[in-house]
């Protein structure tokens, strides 16, 4: 493997770890829920995108994990450029789960704009939480 | 004919590429709201004819699909802010 | 014959390329959103709508895809024909909500919208 | 290997605007900002070979999850303080 | 702009530290298949029936090496919707105008909500040959009312026939649907979430895949009709909500 390949596969990686640390700040920092919603998503999908690229294979011909039509050889084929199926089986249904308590969250951040007219921590922090 | 079509895809990938970060360029600059969403909406189509014709350079026919949702989908968020921009205009 | 279809289909390629480029400096450079809108249009129909069409003719031209080029060619097919479908709704409906939300300064010379308004 | 340099570019690309989304405070813009960076994650994922994900990471998140912001913008308020 | 450096910053960063690992070579990109994976694409191709019943691999691990898993998931999913509804449930006036898009608009939306259910529709019944299944098809199925709802109106929705309780009442069809599939072995002797002997893996020579073709489709029914329940309390304006009456 070459150096420029090399480099490019740790730049994506420590992209993916930045993107991590820039989302984790916005959760943690950012006095808006509606912001706090926004980080947490991007959060997510950097999680999952990260799962992904565990599975992959740095190869040319490579393929999906799909098999088009059953043959002795069409299966050694995709057995030698296939990437591999359990990371895509585990981030499908985080994802579409991930969007179902995204609504929950946003429904939740509703409830709070009516009881206390505000989206901002600092100002509902004010009514006596602990 | 398979050479012939990896000298076209190295044409061809290098300016689809320069053209979405000039598009990106646009969304980070962009003064107004409509500005960001119309650089998006480009971004969208341009990527899905991308991935068009990227089904063709990993030679795979399960890729394909992708393009059909992303172009459908793309127009959503045009939609969703103009209902937005119109409903504040008219409550004022 | 499948000679043809590529050649054809690889110049609508690089054609759309190069429609992109150039609806992307149009994007950079004009100066208000309603004149983006133009090189909007030439990015999202000649950039993307042309060379869809393009993939359909290469993959049906093309011999190393095996039997799998008829879907190709197929799926590209309709996803050129949605976008030509799609991408003029968008852009008018964000031109529409822009003016009628007035949020672009710009300089009238004509303005037809605004003198149907009671 | 120009798959790798696509990959990282959409990476980059993913990188700046989740970065722009999290700081901007017209929080319109950052919805755009961060559909931007759903359709980076995109082809990503399509990259990597995943087309399942593809299929339902563009709709969740290019089609509902926007709308989802775009109503609870309107209903909460567009600027953040 | 202030909001520039720090991003300058961090790219530099990530630029430096990946050229420092690079030629130090701590992050090596894989290039073979790991074990875990070669195993259950092996599982998977076994003859020319298909262990799994199903040429997908992420399909069939989705919803049979792995069943177990997505059955607790979907219950994790039919949770959340139900968290949401519950919040909701205020009296509602009834919604006097609302502001309609412009007819271009509204005629392109009548085509494009087509192609969409088109669309989800093959996505979903193809899950088990093709990328694609129940969450993808479902997915892509509520953005059609979404549609609807954003370029005309809240109204129309209703009066074609699809109201919030019709949306509840699809949505738990699924939900039951995907239980029975998943327990109804147990009763003819099978095991839980196990597809192959009880259901058949061809239906008139067409390859169905046993219980997944099931599974994809009540998936697809509870998913889809599961967020549209959602949005169809969203897009209710604020100032249309009435307290309740203590």
């Amino acid at each position: 493997m070459s150096l420029f390949e090399l480099f490019l596969w740790s730049f994506v990686v420590l992209a993916l770890v930045a993107t991590v640390l820039i989302s984790l700040y916005g959760i943690a920092k950012r006095p808006n829920l509606v912001k706090k919603l926004i980080a947490l998503t991007i959060l997510g999908d950097t999680a999952n995108l990260f799962v992904i690229l565990f599975g992959y294979r740095l190869i040319y011909p490579v393929a999906p994990p799909v098999l088009a039509q059953w043959s002795e050889s069409g299966v050694k084929e995709l057995l030698r450029k296939a990437v591999d199926p359990l990371p895509q089986a585990l981030v499908i249904t985080a994802i579409v789960i991930g969007m179902a308590v995204n609504i929950f969250i946003a429904f939740l951040i509703i409830q709070a704009h009516r009881l206390y007219r505000s989206v901002d921590t600092r100002e509902i922090a004010k009514y006596g939480g602990e | 004919m398979e050479h012939a079509f990896f000298i076209v895809m190295g044409i061809a990938i290098p300016l689809y590429l320069s053209a979405i970060v000039i598009y990106a360029i646009r969304a980070i600059r962009g003064p107004t709201v409509p500005d960001i969403i119309l650089a998006v909406d480009c971004i969208s189509f341009d990527i899905a004819a991308f991935m068009a014709v990227l089904a063709i350079y990993f030679k795979s026919v399960f890729l394909i699909g992708a393009p059909i949702i992303l172009a459908l989908w793309a127009y959503l968020l045009d939609m969703y802010v103009a209902k937005l921009l119109v409903s504040k205009e008219e409550e004022r | 014959m499948s000679t043809v279809l590529f050649a054809l289909g690889s110049a609508m390629i690089l054609i759309g390329g190069l429609c992109d480029l150039f609806g992307a400096i149009g994007l950079l450079r004009f100066p208000n959103f309603f004149l983006r809108l133009h090189a909007a249009t030439v990015g999202t129909i000649g950039g993307a709508v042309v060379p869809l069409f393009g993939v359909s003719l290469v993959a049906l031209g093309s011999d190393f895809l095996g039997s799998m080029r008829y879907p190709i060619a197929g799926a590209s097919a309709i996803t050129a024909i949605i976008v030509l479908l799609v991408a003029p709704a968008g852009s008018h409906i964000l031109a529409y909500a822009a003016h009628k939300a007035k949020l672009i300064k710009w300089k009238k010379v004509c303005d037809h919208l605004e003198a149907k308004k009671p | 290997m120009i798959h790798l340099v696509i990959l990282a570019i959409s990476v980059l690309i993913g990188l700046v605007f989740s970065y722009l989304a999290i700081t901007e405070r017209d929080l319109l813009k950052a919805v755009g900002f961060s559909a931007i960076q759903a359709v980076a994650y995109a082809i990503a994922f399509y990259l990597l070979m995943a087309p399942d994900i593809v299929l339902a990471y563009v709709a969740i998140s290019v089609g509902i999850y926007s709308a989802l912001l775009i109503f609870l913008i309107r209903k909460t308020g567009r600027y953040e303080v | 702009m202030k909001r520039t450096l720090p991003l300058l910053l961090i790219l530099a960063l990530v630029v430096v530290f990946a050229y420092l690992f690079a030629t130090k070579g701590v992050i090596s990109a894989p290039t073979e298949l790991r074990p875990l994976g070669k195993f259950y694409l092996e599982k998977c191709m076994i003859g020319g029936d298909f262990a799994a019943g199903s040429p997908e691999a992420v399909t069939s691990i989705l919803w049979d090496y792995r069943g177990l898993d997505t059955l607790f998931e979907t219950s994790v999913f039919f949770l959340a919707i139900i968290g949401s509804l519950m919040l909701f449930s205020f009296k509602v006036k009834e919604v006097v105008r609302e502001q309609e898009l412009t007819l271009v608009v509204r005629s392109v939306t009548k085509i494009a909500a087509v192609m969409i259910l088109a669309v989800s529709a093959s996505i979903a019944l193809h899950g088990h040959l093709t990328p694609g299944g129940g969450f993808q098809g479902g997915s892509a199925l509520a953005v059609a009312p979404l549609l609807v709802l954003v370029a005309f109106s809240r109204k129309i929705l209703e009066t074609s026939g699809l109201s919030l309780k019709r949306a509840i009442v699809i949505r738990s069809l699924g939900l039951m649907g995907i239980l029975l599939t998943a327990l109804l072995p147990l009763t003819l002797g099978g095991y839980i979430m196990q597809n192959l002997p009880i259901f058949p893996k061809y239906i008139a020579d067409q390859l169905t895949s046993g219980s997944l073709i099931f599974y994809n489709v009540f998936e697809y029914l509870a998913v889809g009709a599961g967020f549209t329940a959602v949005f169809l309390l969203i897009s209710i304006p604020e100032k249309n909500f009435v307290e309740e009456e203590k």
